[in-house]
């Protein structure tokens, strides 16, 4: 059956209350005339006044004055955890396509080899680098360290990062997931969901203790069970659909967004219509929470 | 043969140029090299010299293609090309007015230019044309009007290391004793062309000429 | 080639030296260099030298058909090459950015102000008319090749002849130069455009900059203008912000520099035209100044 | 054109506006999902879409990186179907060479190109409806999409087209008014300083009414901005307010 609909009804019904946020500014405000603050991102000094470079909210930690525009490119900081793709293979290092503003970099002595050994790296395993990730191969890493060009050095070195086997990638704005401790989840519907900070969000099924230990250089490509297939499915469509109303991503607002989804198919999640009713649901359980 | 003026050293991008006029025939002509060369046109063992000629009208087409090519043949037979290896001599010449015997003028501006640019050359070159009007009489440096109703139209090219003939260049139709009467008499013509050159490299090297 | 980047030291010391109000040629800032027209032997064909720029400009014509939308307007048609004689950074054949630049400035500065009557270049209405086209050719690429190239550029379509026709029916004819005199093109005003080089993001502005001037300036804008005042083309080029201020006082010195070069090239053009008149001598050759030592001259004997 | 009167005695134009008077300006920001940032702008008839990617490592030709700053590349394209005679081609004619060349500027001047160095930014633009203040529009709506990938600007950049009928500056031609063959100015601003970042003007205007025509021009870009300056408050404010961030 197709389903069929007019361009125009699809368009969100402007909520009433837009009303205007008092902090909200435009490139070129002046955010503030007093020389006693620090110039944070998204902001210039010009004439001795504070403007805003990017349209968004102004966020003032004591002195530092910073304004956050709602979209933007993966701003890599130490620490996250990002989902990227192998995109070439050269001397001692791989290039990852994190969707950040440069290529990132994975050297190869910030790879815990397969088998997790820790030793040096021998020339034998520079000629290896293909057989450990190739072009197109996807990963879960952390960022390392920053370069002064703003390209971002990643790491594996832990048995929780390294290549990811069978699973569904989403691409979502950066900005709408959530900063917590851990962003690797284990939901209790049966599948893993990594939270990438790059906006990349990994669902795969939950592996059981053993596999998942090996750093993910051995693929795991048994077949996937339908069951496990539909949860995967499932939680995509939920991360569109809250992706798709601007909400905040973390293990919470996805789970809760899963649990209200279940009356319906899979398939008729992402109709706009069940796709509203979702989040109109899911939104008072979180705010219930006092967040 | 007509008047022949030349002015050196006008252009300040290029490493060596000269502004021929024949007549009232006149070509500018630059040299660039021995410079780089892009890579696939690199040639181990000697340089590479390429032409590019400039009708002052409109897009190149066959003609100018082929026009270029004669050049570049005759110029590079001149150049000691085996001093330069892995390098380029570029050849830019561009078209002020043609008012006949053209490729002659631009054949000994490049020459000059090659001179002034101070590229090392196996021998000089000085080209001569000459008509045979259809009365069979031999005509020096034509004009524009008389190359129009003439019978034939030839360019000769020679060294003046031993006075071989290096290019001809023909146009129309002529018997074999005419060809070499021309022979004959732009052979004796282009030892003016070579006096010229001295003449001008002389003036340009020479520091009590010093006017000014 | 790639162009060969100014030294820091070179890019430091002509910034100093326009911060003390000074040039490396000892010019003034509104300062032009000097200018040289030549007429070559054809109609329609000059060379402008300004200071080391040379430029070589040439009118032609031929019969077209007209553009569906002007049926009874000639045609017009600008196009500039850079020669890899100017710069060894030309290319042949691709045309460069700069290249697209100053053919547009010039088509605009040209067509668009309508300097050429072109509906006088109609034949027939609809099927023949005259398209003129002007050909520039950079030789020498010492900076400002706008101005050089406009000024070459109007001076050759005033120099031009186009033969006479009669029309006879549906039939055409061309007369030679021989049979009837050929034509001037109506050309009702000369556009002129004047370079400005700014530096400093404003502070300071050179009127025609020169290749290294250019090579440190923030951003540029040409005026195109008649002697009448009127401006025929503008445009800012480069990343710098100006204010309306000085967008007005570079046209207020534009006014000048075009009266004085609208005058040079009317002078320019009389001392052609009486040449040819009195069956005087022209061409290139009459340009060349023989007593240098980069010049030389000679008679051949006669042969036979 | 003869025997039109682009300006009638009561002071109204063909279209029925006051000489100062703007078209309508509709626009709309994130239009696109796949892209960082996008929005569709019209202005009267002229209707033009802008995408941007970006920042992202330089792709193609790595000769063009720059150590210092941001690549701004940017493509300016009219779609077949834009004007009244079918297009041949779409970009990569001299004038729409000249276009991108122009827009490139524009925006290299307002774009703080310093933060990103090594990188390239995409502008693309195309134009669906042509009716005047193609380059206007663009420049309108590539900044609108520029703010929303979230790209740090000096300000927003509005450009405006003028024009000098019966000793009078009129504001915003459209497609008739340009082809009269009078006087068209055209000027990119960053509204807040009044600073000119592009300026262009075509056919003759006498150099003493130029001042009047500028001003007008800039005013207007200046009546541009507020339109803009809205759209993304409201954008901006939808947004948020869904989001779910404490502020």
């Amino acid at each position: 059956m197709v389903d069929i609909r007019v361009v125009g009804a699809r368009d969100r019904q402007k909520q009433e209350f837009t009303e205007e946020i008092s902090n909200l500014v435009c490139p070129g405000d002046v955010i503030t005339t007093d020389t006693g603050f620090m110039r944070g991102h998204g902001t210039y000094m010009e004439d001795e006044k504070l403007h805003a470079s990017v349209a968004g909210v102004v966020e003032r930690v004591n002195k530092l004055i910073c304004v956050k525009p709602l979209k933007t490119r993966y701003n890599g900081e130490v620490g996250d955890v990002v989902i990227g793709r192998i995109i070439e293979v050269g001397q001692k290092r791989w290039k990852v396509d994190t969707r950040s503003k440069l290529d990132s970099i994975l050297m190869l002595s910030s790879v815990n080899l397969p088998g997790g050994e820790l030793r040096r790296r021998s020339e034998e395993d520079e000629k290896m680098m293909r057989n450990y990730l190739k072009e197109g191969d996807l990963i879960s890493a952390e960022v390392q360290s920053v370069f002064s060009d703003g390209a971002l050095s990643l790491h594996t070195r832990s048995l929780k990062y390294g290549k990811l086997a069978q699973g569904t990638i989403i691409q979502v704005s950066p900005s709408l997931i959530k900063r917590r401790k851990t962003h690797f989840h284990t939901l209790p519907c049966g599948a893993t969901i990594i939270l990438g900070n790059n906006g990349s969000v990994w669902i795969s099924a939950t592996m059981n203790e053993e596999t998942e230990q090996t750093g993910g250089y051995e693929q795991d490509l048994e077949p996937v069970s339908k069951g496990d297939r539909e949860v995967i499915a499932r939680l995509r469509n939920c991360v569109i659909a809250l992706s798709e109303h601007q909400m905040m991503l973390y293990d919470t607002s996805v789970l809760y967004s899963y649990e209200e989804s279940l009356r319906f198919n899979v398939k008729d999640i992402l109709k706009p219509e069940i796709m509203t009713e979702i989040i109109e649901n899911t939104q008072p359980r979180l705010e219930s929470l006092g967040t | 043969m007509c008047e022949m003026m030349c002015e050196l050293g006008q252009l300040t991008r290029c490493d060596g140029d000269a502004c021929l006029m024949q007549g009232e025939t006149c070509v500018t002509t630059a040299v660039y090299g021995p410079t780089e060369v892009r890579i696939n046109k690199e040639i181990l063992d000697k340089a590479t010299v390429e032409v590019v000629y400039k009708s002052k009208v409109g897009l190149p087409g066959c003609a100018e293609k082929m026009f270029e090519r004669i050049i570049r043949n005759t110029c590079e037979t001149m150049i000691l090309t085996t001093a330069h290896p892995r390098s380029g001599i570029n050849i830019i010449i561009q078209e002020m007015q043609n008012s006949g015997s053209y490729l002659a003028c631009c054949i000994n501006s490049a020459c000059l230019a090659l001179l002034d640019a101070g590229v090392s050359l196996k021998f000089l070159v000085a080209a001569v044309t000459c008509l045979i009007d259809n009365e069979g009489e031999i005509i020096l440096d034509p004009n524009s009007k008389q190359e129009k109703d003439g019978k034939a139209l030839l360019t000769f090219v020679f060294d003046n290391k031993d006075f071989s003939i290096v290019t001809v260049n023909t146009k129309g139709s002529y018997s074999s004793q005419q060809f070499k009467d021309c022979t004959s008499l732009c052979k004796k013509s282009s030892k003016q062309v070579f006096e010229f050159y001295k003449k001008s490299m002389e003036k340009l090297l020479s520091k009590d000429n010093f006017v000014k | 080639m790639r162009e060969t980047p100014l030294s820091n030291c070179e890019r430091e010391f002509i910034r100093k030296a326009l911060g003390e109000r000074k040039r490396l040629d000892g010019r003034q800032a509104y300062d032009y260099r000097t200018l040289k027209i030549a007429f070559g032997y054809d109609r329609g064909c000059c060379r402008v030298d300004l200071g080391q720029t040379r430029v070589l400009a040439q009118v032609s014509c031929e019969i077209t058909s007209p553009k569906q939308q002007r049926p009874s307007d000639g045609v017009l048609f600008v196009n500039v090459e850079l020669s890899p004689m100017a710069s060894p950074v030309f290319e042949v054949g691709r045309m460069s950015d700069q290249g697209v630049e100053i053919n547009r400035i010039l088509e605009r500065c040209l067509k668009e102000s309508r300097c050429v009557d072109t509906e006088s270049l109609c034949i027939i209405a609809g099927e023949k008319v005259w398209q003129i086209r002007v050909d520039v050719h950079v030789m020498n690429h010492d900076g400002n090749l706008i101005d050089c190239s406009s000024i070459a550029a109007i001076t050759a379509l005033a120099h031009f002849r186009r033969p006479d026709v009669t029309v006879d029916g549906t039939d055409v004819i061309v007369h030679t130069i021989e049979e009837k005199d050929p034509l001037p093109l109506s050309v009702h005003h000369m556009p002129i455009c004047v370079s400005f080089s700014f530096y400093e993001q404003g502070k300071f502005l050179l009127v025609d900059p020169s290749d290294k001037e250019e090579k440190v300036m923030d951003g540029k804008m040409v005026i195109g203008m008649n002697k009448h005042r009127e401006i025929c083309s503008l445009q800012v080029t480069g990343q710098m912000l100006l204010l309306k201020d000085q967008v007005l006082r570079c046209s207020n010195i534009a006014v000048v520099k075009v009266t004085e070069i609208t005058e040079w090239i009317q002078k320019a053009l009389e001392n052609d035209r009486q040449a040819r008149s009195n069956g005087e001598r022209f061409g290139f050759r009459e340009a060349v100044v023989m007593d240098t030592v980069t010049t030389n001259q000679m008679n051949p004997e006669k042969l036979k | 054109m003869a025997g039109v009167n682009l300006l009638s005695d009561q002071g109204y134009r063909i279209d029925g506006r006051k000489p100062n008077e703007l078209r309508r300006i509709q626009c709309k920001l994130g239009v696109f999902k796949q892209a960082d940032g996008s929005a569709y702008i019209e202005q009267g008839n002229t209707k033009v879409l802008a995408t941007v990617y970006g920042p992202h490592e330089i792709r193609g030709s790595r000769a063009k990186l720059l150590l210092d700053r941001v690549l701004v590349n940017c493509q300016y394209s009219m779609a077949t179907f834009s004007t009244g005679e079918r297009k041949r081609r779409p970009r990569g004619d001299r004038k729409s060479q000249e276009m991108t060349m122009h827009l490139k500027q524009t925006f290299d001047a307002a774009i703080m190109t310093n933060l990103y160095p090594r990188s390239q930014i995409d502008i693309f633009v195309e134009v669906l409806q042509s009716d005047g203040g193609n380059y206007c529009a663009s420049v309108n709506a590539a900044t609108l999409a520029l703010i929303d990938a979230g790209i740090p600007m000096k300000d927003f950049v509005c450009a405006c087209s003028a024009s000098f009928v019966n000793d009078n500056p009129i504001a915003d031609i459209n497609y008739l008014e340009e082809s009269s063959g009078g006087p068209e100015l055209i000027v990119a601003t960053l509204p807040k300083s009044d600073q000119i970042v592009f300026l262009e003007q075509n056919s003759r205007l006498h150099e003493d009414n130029l001042s009047k025509v500028i001003d007008l021009a800039v005013k207007s870009c200046k009546d541009v901005y507020t339109v803009l300056d809205q759209t993304v408050r409201d954008h901006v404010s939808e947004l948020s307010n869904s989001h779910g961030w404490d502020h």
